[in-house]
C-alpha cells in the first residue's frame, strides 16, 4: 500500500527512536497528549511506546468520537429504534456504547430494533431511497473529518426530495475539547495536566487546516505539531515536540504536510457552515457539558434534523460513579488507576466511554497493552 | 472511525463518484468534498469520501525527512530491545 | 382395466425452477422426493444407501474423533467457495487438526421456504466435491424446512467422525515454554473473501476464499515425525483467537513476530480499509501447530513440500506466562498484545 | 503498581436479562463465555472439557451407528416438553432403533439474535437433562448467531454414535411377508401437542409430548432375544410414512387392522377437529417394530412389561405386494390405502 | 366423541351392509352420486365401497368447493399476494391448487408472499385488526356452509370500520351444479350420466334446508337423500337411495334429521341474503361456466369487496388438455380413466381441479383406493 | 374442507362466543349463525362457527334405525370379508 507500508517501515522507527533518545534530556519528562484516538490506536497498535525513552509519556486524550458520546444521547438513538420505529443508520463504532438501562444499540437491535450498520452516510441514504415506507436515521457522529460527508448528505436529501431521510446530529469539535481540557473547572479540580504539548489530529486539519491551533500554541504556550495516523508520522511529531520543548518553543508544526495545509479544504469547510451550525453547549462523556463544541443542523434543513423531526429531548444520565474516564481523558490517571477495568469494565461490557472503541484510551489499554501491568506486577 | 487512507484513484464517474485503489482493493468512494482530482491522484478516504489530495512530493519529503533522523551521530548508537521483558526472545 | 395403472407416481423434481416450499419439510413424499433426487443423487453412497434411522458403519478400531459445525455463512456463494464445500472443510479440517484421519460426515439442512432448488442443487454438488476430495462420506443426513423469514437459504450442520492413528496425541493444553508457532499460510482469505460480498461493504478485491480441507496436509505434517502438540485451525476470531485458546489451555504465553506472519497485500489493504486486524479475520484452508522448538525446521519443511503449507512459515514461540497473555512484536519494532476480537464482530463468515 | 490489576476479566453472563446478540456468535470472548456459562455449564464432562476442534473418544470396538437430526419445531416449548429435550431424543432415538447403544451426541446451535437467554438456559438445562436420562454424553459443540429475522430462536442439529451388539442387524429391507408389525404405544401425541399451541390453531388439548428416548425400550426389545427386522420411530410423516418407507425398502406390503392402533381420544378428537388423521401426525417416543410372526407375543410381552411399551401393540402384518402398499382394515369395516402424507403439511413439529 | 364415534360403528355397519346387499335387485345397476367431496373423502377413508355390492356404484360429484376453483381464481388470490403485496388469509385446502404459471399458493408463499392459513375467516379480522398498515384479504371459498361465516365477518368488519379488511368472494351453490350436471350442454357432448340417485350434503342443509332439492325430485325423477358425513349416515343414505330406486320413488328424504330440517338456518340465510346476491355466471372447474351458480358481495358493501377494491379481472384459464376432471365430475369417466392420473399428476403436482383437496375424485382415489387397481392389473 | 363436527357446548361467553368440547379437545367458536344454544347443547361445528343445533333425540332414532336395518332376515345371512383380494389376510 503506497503512502502507507513506508510510514510503518520498523527500519526508519529504529532510526527515529533512536533520534528521539539521542535528543530527550535526562533530567526531564516530556509529557505528550495525543488527542485523537486515532493517533491512540496507532501507537497501542504498533507498540510506539516500546521505541521511547521512559521520560517520554504519551497521554492519551478525548479524542475519540465514540468515546465522548455521552449516554443520553446514545439513549436517544435507541429511543429512534426502539419507540419511533425508524432504520436506525450507524458507523459500527456505536454499536457498543453503553446507554442506560443496560442497553446498547447492539442489546437494541437484538431487541428487535432495525439498526443497521454502514459503511458511509451515502449507504444511509440509499436505505431511505429502497424504504419510502420507513423514517431512516442516520446517526451521525465524528470530528471535523466526519461533518463534511453528513453536510453533503443533508444537501443531497434535499436536493433528491427524499422525505424520510433525516440525521441524529452528534458532530463534535476537536479545538473546543482540546481548550476545554486545558481549562475547564473540572480540570482544575483534577489538578493541573502536565501536558508539554500535543499531537495534533492530521486528519482533521485536512479539513480545518492547521491554523485552528495556532491559539493553543499562543495562549498557553503548548507546542502543537499536526501528524498523520501512521506511527513513523506520531515518532516523527514526537521528535519534533521533544525538539520545540528543548528549545522553549511553542509553536504548531505540521508533519502531515503532504495532505495537511493552514488553510485546509475550503470546500468541505464551506458546505459544513452551510449545513451546520454552532451549538451552544453538548455534553461531553468525560468532560461534561463543553460550551460550543459541537454542532446543530441549520434552521434551513430542519426536515432532516432528526431531533426536530422525532421531538426529541436531551436527557443527560450520569456516568458510572466508578468510572475514571474524565480524569483519564485529561491524563491525570491511567486506565489501571480505574478501580474496575478489567473486571467490571472490559471492551465486551464497558462501563465508561474509554473502553467502547478501539480508539479509548481503556479500550487500547486493555487489548494492546495489558502485559504491562502484569509484567510490573510480577 | 477515524480510519482515513490514502488510495489511488483509478476511475471516475459522474456525480463525483470515483474509484479508488489501495493495494488492488478498490471501493467506490465519492469525491464531493474535493476539486479537481484526477485520475492517477491520491487522496484521502475516511468513511467513504475523499477528504483531500496526498502531495507526493511532500510524502517524499517526510520520508527523507524520517530516514535522516535516523541518521545523526547520537542516533546510530542506540538501540531498542525487543520484548525487553519477555522470558523467551524471538528469532 | 389392465394397462391403465401406471407406475412411477413421482414426478421429478424442477430443479430448474422450482424453489423450496414447507411440503418438502413435511415429512410426506415431497420430502422424500428432495431426498432422493437431490441429496442422494449427489452424495449418495453405500452407507446412505442403507435408508434406515441410523447409519451402521465398518467395524471400527482405534481412538475415534467427533466434531460438528453449523455453518450460516452469508452470502451463500462466495469467491472461492460456497457453504456447500464450506460445511465439509469446517468440519473436516477440526477432525484432521487433532491428528484424526476423517472418514464420516453427518449433514443436517435446514432450508428456508422459497429457496432456489437451483441453488440448493449447486450447494449439494458442491458438498459433493469436496467430499469427495477429502475422502470423507456423507453418511447420514437431515432436512428441515422453516417458513420465509425463519431462516436464511440454507443452514448446513456437518458432523464429522474421524479415527487417531496410534500414538498420535494431540491437544491445546500440550503447548510448552519454548515450543515453536507455526502456521501453514497466508491470513485472512476466507473473511475478506466473504466480506467483500457483503451488500453494505461491496469492495472490489481479488481475493478468494482458502476454504479447504487440510486433512492432507496434517497426515503430511504427521508423517514428518515432528513432535508436534497441538493444531488447530484458526477460523472464526482468527489466529488471535485460536492462539489465545491454546494459551489459556496450556498455561503458557505466546510470543509471535509480526514481521513472519504470511498476509497477502489484497487482504492487508481490505483490513486496512474497513478498520480490520487479519489476525481476528477467519481462515478455512489454514492451520496453526505448535511443535517442539528442535522439530521446528523438520515440520516446517514437510509443511512446505506440501501444496497447502507452500507459503507456511515459523511465526512464533511459546513462552511461560502465568497471565496467558499472546504478545506479538509488530513489524513496527515495538510489541503489543494480541487479544481476542471484541468490538465490531464479522458476522455470519462460517 | 502492584495489586492494581485485577484478575477475572470476563464479567458473568446476565442470563436473566440478557439476550443472544451478534458478539455471541463472533468468534470473541463473548462467545467463549456463553460456551463456558451456559453450555458447558449445564452440558459439561470430561470429554466437552477437553476443549479441543474435535473431541477424542475412548477406544471403541464394533460396528458404529451415526444419526443426525435438525431440529427446528415451533413453539419452542411445547406441552410435555421444548426444543431442547426433543433434540436428544430425536437423535438418540434414530441410533436407538439400529439395535444400537447410543453414547455420545454433538449438537450445532444456531441462534436467532435477541433470543432470551434465559429461554436458552432453559432449553439447555433440559438437553442436559434428557441427555443424564438416556446415558448419553454431550462430546462435541457448536454454536452460531444469525441476525433477527434469518432466523426463528433456536434451532438444534444433533449428532449421535452408537454401537451396534454383536448378532444385532436390523434395517428396513429386512421385512418379510409373513411378519408382525407392533407398535409401541399411542399415536399422535407429540404433533397434537405442538398444533395444540400454534397461535393460529390454538386450541386447548389435555395433550403432552411423547418426547422420550426410547434406548431403554430397545435395549429390553433385543433383549427379548425376539427375531425382529426393524425398528423405526415414527416421527415426521408419521406411522403412514414409516410404514411406506419400510415397505417401499423391504419390497412387500403391509395391512394394519384400524381397530388395534392405540390412540388416545384426545388426540383422536383434535385431528378430528382439524381434518387430520392421526396416522399422519409425528410421534416422538413411540416406536414400530416388525419382528417374526412366532416372535410377535414374545416381543409384545417384553415391550409391555416395559413403561415405554405399556400400550404396545400388534396392529397388522406384512404381505407380499410388488406395489409396496400399505393398506388398512378400518374399524369401519372397509380397506383403505394408507399412503404418504400429502396435502397440507404441518410444519416445525421437530 | 359424541354424536361421532357411534355413527362410525363397524358392527352396525356390517348390518346395514347385510341390508342393502339384502334389497338390491341382482338384476340391475344402482349408479348413486354423492355431490359432496366430504361424503367423498368418508367413503374412500373407510372403505364403504367395500361393504357395497358390486352393482351399486358410487359417483363422486363436484361438490368440492376446491376442487371446482378454477385457475383464474387462484390466480387473483396470487395477484393480490404478489403484486398488491397483501396479507392474504385463507383455509389451508387451498394452497396446492394449481394455478397459471405453474404456480400455486404455496409457491406464491415460497416466492415471498404473505400468504397464511387461517382456520376461521374470524382469524383474518383479526391479522386485519394486528396490521392496520397492510391490507388483508380474505380469500373466501366454500358452499353454503361456508357462506354464512364470511356474511358474517364482513358485517362485523363494517361495524368495527376495519379500513384494511376485505374478501375475494368465491362461494358457490350446491343447487346449480347439481342442474347443471344433470342438464347442461357439456354434459349432453359427454353422453347423459346414468345416476339413479344423488345423495345431499347434510352440511349445505343445515343451512339451506332439505326443501331446495325439492326441485330435483319432481323436474328430473332422481330421488335425493340427505345425509351426514359420517360412513353410517353414508351406508343409511344408500339403503335408502335403494329402496326408493326399487319401489319406483323419487323423493327427497332426510337422512341427518338430528340437524337438517326443510327450512334450514333462517338467520344464517338472511344474513348469506344481507351481504350476497347471486352472480349472474361463474366458472367451475370441470363445469365451465355456471349460470346463476356462485354469490358476490352486494353493493352496500363494495369496500369489502377485494375484486374491486383492487380492480381485479377475472381471466379464464384453461385447464390441462389431458385432465379428464369434467367428464370424471359426472361420473362418465373414473380417475384411472385419466391418462396421466398417478405419473404427471399426483397429490404433490395436481394438474387437475380433483386432484387437489382430499375431497377430490381423483385425490381420493389416489390416496386411499389406488390399491384396487393394481389388485385389478395383477 | 367440509369438515363439521358435532361438539358439546360448555362455556358461552359474550359477543357470540363459545368453547366447546370435543372428546376433551376444547376450541373457541361463534355462535353468531345460531339462535338460543345454552351450555350443554350439540351443536355442528364448521370452520369455527356454530352452524346448527344437533337434536339428540333425532339422533338417537337415527342410530335405531341403523341398528334395526341389520337386524332384518335377510340382512343377517351375508358378510362381507376383509381384504378380499390381499394375499394375507388379518388376524
Ligand atoms: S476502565 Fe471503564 S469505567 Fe474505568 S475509566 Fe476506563 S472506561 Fe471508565
Ligand atoms: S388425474 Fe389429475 S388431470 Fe387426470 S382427471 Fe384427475 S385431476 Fe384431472
Ligand atoms: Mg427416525
Ligand atoms: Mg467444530
Ligand atoms: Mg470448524
Ligand atoms: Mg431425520
Ligand atoms: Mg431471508
Ligand atoms: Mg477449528
Ligand atoms: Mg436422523
Ligand atoms: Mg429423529
Ligand atoms: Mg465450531
Ligand atoms: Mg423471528
Amino acid at each position: 500500500m503506497k503512502y502507507v507500508d513506508e510510514f510503518r517501515d520498523g527500519k526508519v522507527a529504529k532510526g527515529l527512536a533512536a533520534a528521539i533518545a539521542a535528543e530527550v534530556r535526562d533530567d526531564r519528562r516530556y509529557n505528550f497528549m495525543e488527542f485523537c484516538g486515532g493517533h491512540t490506536h496507532a501507537i497501542s497498535r504498533y507498540g510506539v511506546p516500546d521505541l521511547l525513552p521512559p521520560n517520554v509519556r504519551m497521554i492519551h486524550g478525548p479524542g475519540c468520537p465514540v468515546c465522548v458520546l455521552p449516554i443520553g444521547r446514545i439513549d436517544l438513538a435507541i429511543k429512534l429504534a426502539l419507540e419511533h420505529d425508524v432504520i436506525l443508520c450507524t458507523y459500527a463504532d456505536t454499536l457498543r456504547i453503553p446507554a442506560s438501562g443496560g442497553l446498547s444499540l447492539m442489546k437494541a437491535k437484538a431487541q428487535g430494533g432495525d439498526i443497521r450498520m454502514v459503511y458511509a452516510v451515502t449507504d444511509a441514504l440509499k436505505i431511505a431511497r429502497d424504504h419510502p415506507d420507513k423514517e431512516v436515521v442516520f446517526f451521525a457522529i465524528g470530528f471535523e473529518t466526519t461533518t463534511p460527508p453528513t453536510a453533503v448528505a443533508i444537501k443531497q436529501a434535499q436536493a433528491e426530495g427524499l422525505k424520510n431521510f433525516s440525521v441524529l446530529c452528534c458532530h463534535v469539535l476537536t479545538p473546543s475539547a482540546i481548550m476545554n481540557i486545558l481549562e475547564s473547572q473540572q480540570a482544575r479540580e483534577l489538578g493541573t495536566v502536565p501536558i508539554d504539548g500535543f499531537i495534533g489530529p492530521a486528519h482533521v486539519s485536512t479539513v480545518i487546516g492547521s491554523r485552528p491551533y495556532a491559539f493553543f500554541a499562543e495562549e498557553y504556550r503548548k507546542p502543537v505539531v499536526i501528524a498523520g495516523f501512521e506511527p513513523l508520522d506520531v515518532m516523527q511529531a514526537i521528535l519534533m515536540l521533544v525538539r520545540q520543548v528543548n528549545e522553549g518553543r511553542a509553536e504548531v508544526e505540521n508533519e502531515f504536510t503532504r495532505a495537511v495545509t493552514p488553510e485546509g479544504n475550503t470546500k468541505a469547510q464551506n458546505l459544513v457552515s452551510e449545513v451546520f451550525e454552532l451549538r451552544r453547549s453538548f455534553e461531553w462523556r468525560g468532560l461534561g457539558e463543553v460550551p460550543y463544541s459541537a454542532l446543530k443542523i441549520r434552521e434551513g434543513f430542519a426536515d432532516f434534523d432528526a431531533e426536530r423531526r422525532f421531538h426529541l429531548e436531551y436527557q443527560p444520565v450520569p456516568d458510572n460513579k466508578a468510572c475514571e474516564c474524565g480524569a483519564i481523558l485529561r491524563g491525570v490517571k491511567k486506565p489501571t488507576d480505574c478501580k474496575i477495568f478489567g473486571t467490571v469494565c472490559t471492551p465486551e461490557n464497558p462501563m465508561g466511554s474509554c473502553m467502547v472503541s478501539s480508539e479509548g484510551a481503556c479500550s487500547a489499554h486493555y487489548t494492546y497493552g495489558r502485559y504491562k501491568d502484569m509484567e510490573t506486577t510480577a | 472511525m477515524c480510519l482515513a487512507i490514502p488510495a489511488r484513484v483509478v476511475e471516475i464517474a459522474e456525480k463525483d463518484q470515483a474509484i479508488v485503489d489501495l493495494g488492488g482493493v478498490r471501493k467506490d468512494v465519492s469525491l464531493a468534498l474535493v476539486e479537481d482530482v484526477q485520475v492517477g491522484d491520491y487522496v484521502i478516504v475516511h468513511v467513504g469520501y475523499a477528504l483531500t489530495r496526498l502531495d507526493p512530493e511532500e510524502a517524499e519529503k517526510t520520508l527523507a525527512l524520517m530516514a535522516e533522523a535516523g541518521l545523526t551521530p547520537e542516533a546510530i548508537s542506540i538501540t531498542t530491545p525487543p520484548f525487553p521483558h519477555g522470558r523467551e526472545s524471538m528469532h | 382395466m389392465i394397462g391403465q395403472v401406471k407406475k412411477g407416481y413421482v414426478r421429478p423434481l424442477d430443479i430448474k425452477h422450482g424453489r423450496v416450499d414447507m411440503s418438502h419439510g413435511g415429512g410426506g413424499r415431497a420430502m422424500v422426493q428432495l431426498i432422493t433426487d437431490l441429496f442422494a443423487n449427489h452424495l449418495g453412497n453405500e452407507y446412505l444407501a442403507q435408508g434406515n434411522d441410523g447409519t451402521c458403519l465398518p467395524p471400527c478400531t482405534g481412538r475415534m474423533v467427533v466434531s460438528t459445525d453449523s455453518h450460516v455463512v452469508s452470502p451463500l456463494f462466495f469467491p472461492g467457495g460456497d457453504i456447500g464445500c464450506l460445511s465439509v472443510h469446517g468440519t473436516v479440517n477440526d477432525v484432521a487438526v487433532m491428528g484424526a484421519t476423517p472418514l464420516y460426515l453427518t449433514a443436517g439442512f435446514i432450508l428456508e421456504e422459497g429457496f432456489p432448488l437451483e441453488s440448493l442443487a449447486r450447494i449439494v454438488e458442491s458438498m459433493a466435491r469436496a467430499a469427495k476430495a477429502a475422502g470423507v462420506k456423507l453418511v447420514a443426513g437431515d432436512t428441515k424446512v422453516v417458513e420465509q423469514g425463519k431462516g436464511d437459504g440454507v443452514f448446513i450442520t456437518t458432523t464429522g467422525v474421524g479415527f487417531l492413528p496410534e500414538g498420535v496425541h494431540l491437544s491445546g493444553d500440550l503447548a510448552r515454554p519454548g515450543d515453536a508457532v507455526l502456521l501453514s499460510g497466508t491470513l485472512g482469505d476466507h473473511g475478506v473473501a466473504i466480506l467483500s460480498k457483503r451488500e453494505n461493504l461491496s469492495f472490489d478485491a481479488p481475493i478468494l476464499s482458502d476454504t479447504a480441507a487440510l486433512n492432507g496436509l496434517t497426515a503430511a505434517m504427521l508423517a514428518s515425525g515432528a513432535a508436534i502438540r497441538v493444531m488447530r485451525d484458526p477460523t472464526r476470531g482468527g489466529l488471535a483467537a485460536t492462539l489465545n485458546e491454546i494459551a489459556h489451555q496450556s498455561g503458557v504465553g505466546i510470543h509471535l513476530d509480526e514481521a513472519a506472519i504470511p498476509i497477502k497485500p489484497e487482504v492487508d489493504a481490505a483490513c486496512e480499509l474497513l478498520g480490520l486486524d487479519p489476525l481476528n479475520i477467519a481462515n478455512e484452508g489454514k492451520l496453526v501447530a505448535i511443535c517442539a522448538a528442535e522439530d521446528a525446521d523438520r515440520l516446517l519443511a514437510a509443511m512446505r513440500a506440501h501444496p497447502q503449507g507452500q507459503a507456511a512459515a515459523l511465526i512464533g514461540k511459546v513462552v511461560e506466562d502465568p497471565n496467558c497473555f499472546v504478545q506479538m512484536k509488530t513489524r513496527f519494532g515495538g510489541r503489543r498484545m494480541v487479544d481476542w476480537l471484541s468490538g465490531e464482530q464479522l458476522p455470519r463468515i462460517c
